[in-house]
């Protein structure tokens, strides 16, 4: 059996999922991951659209998050000020699935411009949706991105959503109430905070990598910048500052 | 209130240059044909206001209707980018695009102040983004019980907000079911509203899961079969994904864009 | 989460003395049977929140399992004065009961700051009345945006909250419908709660006007057929409207109210 | 024909109602001329109850203002947070109806304490409810109160609702947006602001009374405590401080 990275992420992803979590799903690889994990280990997993659909189970994939499947299946349909508000904000949701263009080793991300200027931006994302009061009141944030130097940057050009902002014990600073980013998937692994630092670090590598690719280090050897892995895959996952991009 | 009319007429009376108009519809029942219409008339110097600003804000900016933009996620849903927003931002092409951003919780909070009559909503946001300092519309506001520090956003208040919705009876009560998102708020946030509907009928009968507003609080009701394409209304037509992947060559480029102008809105840039 | 459990085990296991208790439901769906079923446990000091405390809380106040109210409109709809709160506020029988008073609009907001996450709520409301001066969670809040002072009142989160619906499904899920007022506010405002529903089927066929509460956001329900009695439950039930006129007989009278606790409750004061 | 003096005052209130207004209704009187009026001339009447129903139509009197029929034959219902929030609030409501236990000259309302030490009270009243917020930000309120020396007192012992405060100019500096009480229905008349000092006035006489009782003065002539009307019916209308009652 092969399998392709992408889909790889997909599978690590829909496995980080355990049954009966409320998970606020985004569209893309998160809903495609929380739906295959839906059909599989956790059918009970209760899937929430920032639409307003709660318990959604739809048996195709929607393209967006607001396809009249999430609708039609769901146990609830609610208006989006209170998705937010009645449901995502007082911590209610134990999941939030989050992508990203850039990511830092604090697990900030960022959806809004890359570049410098805010107001002249050499690119212009889509911008924050959901992500930053997902990142900040879901109780725990996975984060599923493919790892390139683009994506992977020392620090993010623009914090669109915080992660751990700049270390251990800022978002308890900040009155962020959820835990933060517990987990980042990528095509070639999972990183997770390292407990003392905060620094995302690599703790599994996926399967097939480790007979077809040079491993990279396992958990603890990624704790900090200047031991970690990247340099061993610099083309793959280096913490470097953000170059031109075409995202 | 709650004049049965036509589209053009009504865009005609409600949206004038400058105006600040909202078209809202989160996924669904997005008032494209509203929007389209809006190009056909030369509307200049518009505030568009919309949480999700996808295809039909694309085209309304790449026309150059649109002055500034008020937003909290500006794709293609499933997609990708929005290509004449971003050609718009980055360039300046038709015209600069003044910008403000939220996040989805701050629009929708903007909404409900403005559909409460009160100035500013509190809400858990934003804290240790960038957006605090980018956007002026974003304040600190303490709680006078327990002194802890939220985040305050202005009411939403437009000029004119445009939706659409499943259906209408004769005295301009509209019914919608399905994802409703702010429809409700941004008709009451703003001064005056339009509600593009698939049909008029003689009786609403009830539905599960169906809202409706009361035709007082609406200014104008006009039926447009199909208004929401490629968005959908529920019950009536399914959401065109293929247009929304389709649009995304033509959007990439100006000159295919101007060219889909022309051929489909009858508009010569 | 959503348990179905008995009567007599949620309340056993939910109200303690001392706890901070709301059942709501306006007019419609009032839980009832679980408010004497506190009484028959014997609850002692509670702080009873409540926008409507109607017969329900008289009954409660009479039995003494009261030490404070929090409410904004103390009366027997529709008859007149509720006359065992009226005899603990005016002559602490069967003990002094501690007042905090609000209004309609300030009541329902501060259950939605509680089910929102917020520590307070923004209202226009109160100004130039007495509240102002008896009410200590009433404040002023200036607009960070525009200046203007309006008012905050504070977050209700009670420890345990309680009210009455249609139906629930096997998982817990609730569903109602008709006047369901602050219902959902005050069953997420709360640390615990409990739904009370006529009975538990297989499966809640969608209904037009139906609100689903998911099992996952209630402690527990439980199947109390009759249980809002002389409140109703719309498609099962009428309202009592006899009872509700009967009440103030009983109620004007401290022994008649005594026997009546003794007669319906099975509890000796 | 005959009436009696409480039919007289529920015709007199449904008069008032234009065709087509939106009406915040309160129960009991309020609710039964709201009825008269849309059964009659205001057939397009919206009757709207704070427990949430918009457009109700009922075919017989609710007793209380949550009974069924208000919700089956409602356009439309919806929670109570949203009908304070986003119906009453912002203005949309042409007419509230309020009751009073106590009002005075410049229409100030009590429904909550009789006596002078709210913590103590000689009577304890049932409270605020809806009427603060209605008698704010109704576009118009309308009274409807017994006359009785009890009811019609110089200064009420508690201002549970707004109406002039102590005079003209106080609304607006209150920031109050409604017009605030332009009648207030008695069983005797009908009262009306004066256009400059804001005190109620007597403007009307019910038909009735004119031929069986001394009749009050008309419109002007109440316009201040020392000339008013009052004198001449000491037990029916007198502004006088409240005595001790059984209300």
């Amino acid at each position: 059996m092969s399998w392709t990275a992408d889909e790889m992420m997909t599978v690590a992803a829909a496995r980080a999922l355990r049954d009966g979590a409320r998970c606020f799903v985004g569209i893309g690889r998160p809903s495609t991951a929380a739906n295959l994990a839906r059909r599989t280990h956790a059918p009970n997993l209760v899937l929430i659209y920032e639409s307003g659909t709660i318990g959604a189970k739809p048996d195709t994939l929607p393209l967006s998050i607001g396809d009249g499947v999430l609708a039609e299946t769901a146990d609830a349909v609610v208006p989006v000020p209170e998705i937010f508000n009645y449901w995502l904000q007082p911590g209610r949701i134990d999941v939030g699935f989050l992508g990203a263009a850039q990511i830092d080793r604090y697990g900030n991300i960022n959806t809004t411009v890359i570049g410098d200027d805010y107001r002249d931006p050499r690119v212009r994302l889509p911008g924050a949706g959901g992500a930053p009061e997902i990142a900040a009141s879901c109780r725990e944030v996975i984060v599923i991105v493919k790892q390139s130097p683009r994506a992977f940057v020392e620090r993010v050009d623009f914090v669109t959503s915080v992660g751990y902002g700049s270390g251990p014990g800022d978002r308890a600073k900040l009155g962020l109430t959820g835990r933060g980013p517990v987990l980042v998937i990528t095509d070639l692994g999972v990183l997770e905070p390292d407990p003392e630092t905060a620094e995302l670090t690599l703790t599994q590598v996926h399967p097939g990598l480790i007979q077809t690719r040079r491993a990279p280090r396992p958990a603890g050897s990624w704790r900090s910048r200047r031991t970690c892995a990247p340099r061993r895959h610099p083309r793959r996952a280096n913490w470097q500052r953000s170059g031109p991009s075409t995202v | 209130m709650g004049d049965i009319t036509s589209l053009r007429e009504a865009i005609a009376d409600l949206v004038y240059d400058g105006a600040t108009v909202a078209l809202e519809g989160f996924t669904h029942l997005i008032p494209v044909a509203a929007g389209h219409e809006i190009i056909r008339q030369g509307r200049r110097d518009l505030t568009l206001v919309r949480m999700t600003p996808d295809i039909v804000y694309d085209q309304m900016i790449g026309a150059e209707c649109a002055r500034k933009l008020v937003f909290s996620w500006a794709g293609n849903p499933g997609v990708g980018s929005l290509h004449r927003f971003r050609d718009a931002v980055q360039n300046g092409w038709p015209r600069p695009l003044e910008i403000e951003e939220h996040s989805h919780a701050g629009m929708a909070n903007r909404y409900v102040a403005g559909a409460s009559g009160l100035p500013f909503a509190v809400l858990r946001g934003y804290v240790g983004t960038d957006l605090v300092e980018q956007t002026a519309t974003i304040k600190p506001i303490t709680c006078p019980f327990t002194g802890e520090v939220l985040t305050a956003v202005p009411a939403l208040n437009p000029d004119v907000g445009i939706v659409h919705a499943q259906r209408a009876d004769r005295a301009g009560n509209v019914q919608m079911w399905g994802i409703t998102g702010v429809h409700k708020e941004v008709v009451l946030a703003s001064r005056r509203s339009l509600v593009t509907v698939e049909e008029i009928v003689d009786e609403l009968d009830p539905r599960p899961g169906a809202v409706i507003l009361p035709g007082w609080a609406i200014t104008y009701v006009a039926e447009v079969p199909g208004g929401a394409h490629p968005s959908y209304a529920m019950g009536y037509s399914e959401r065109d994904n293929d247009y929304y992947q389709a649009w995304d060559a033509i959007s990439r480029d100006r000159s295919a864009f101007t060219e889909w102008l022309s051929s489909h809105i009858g508009i010569t840039a």
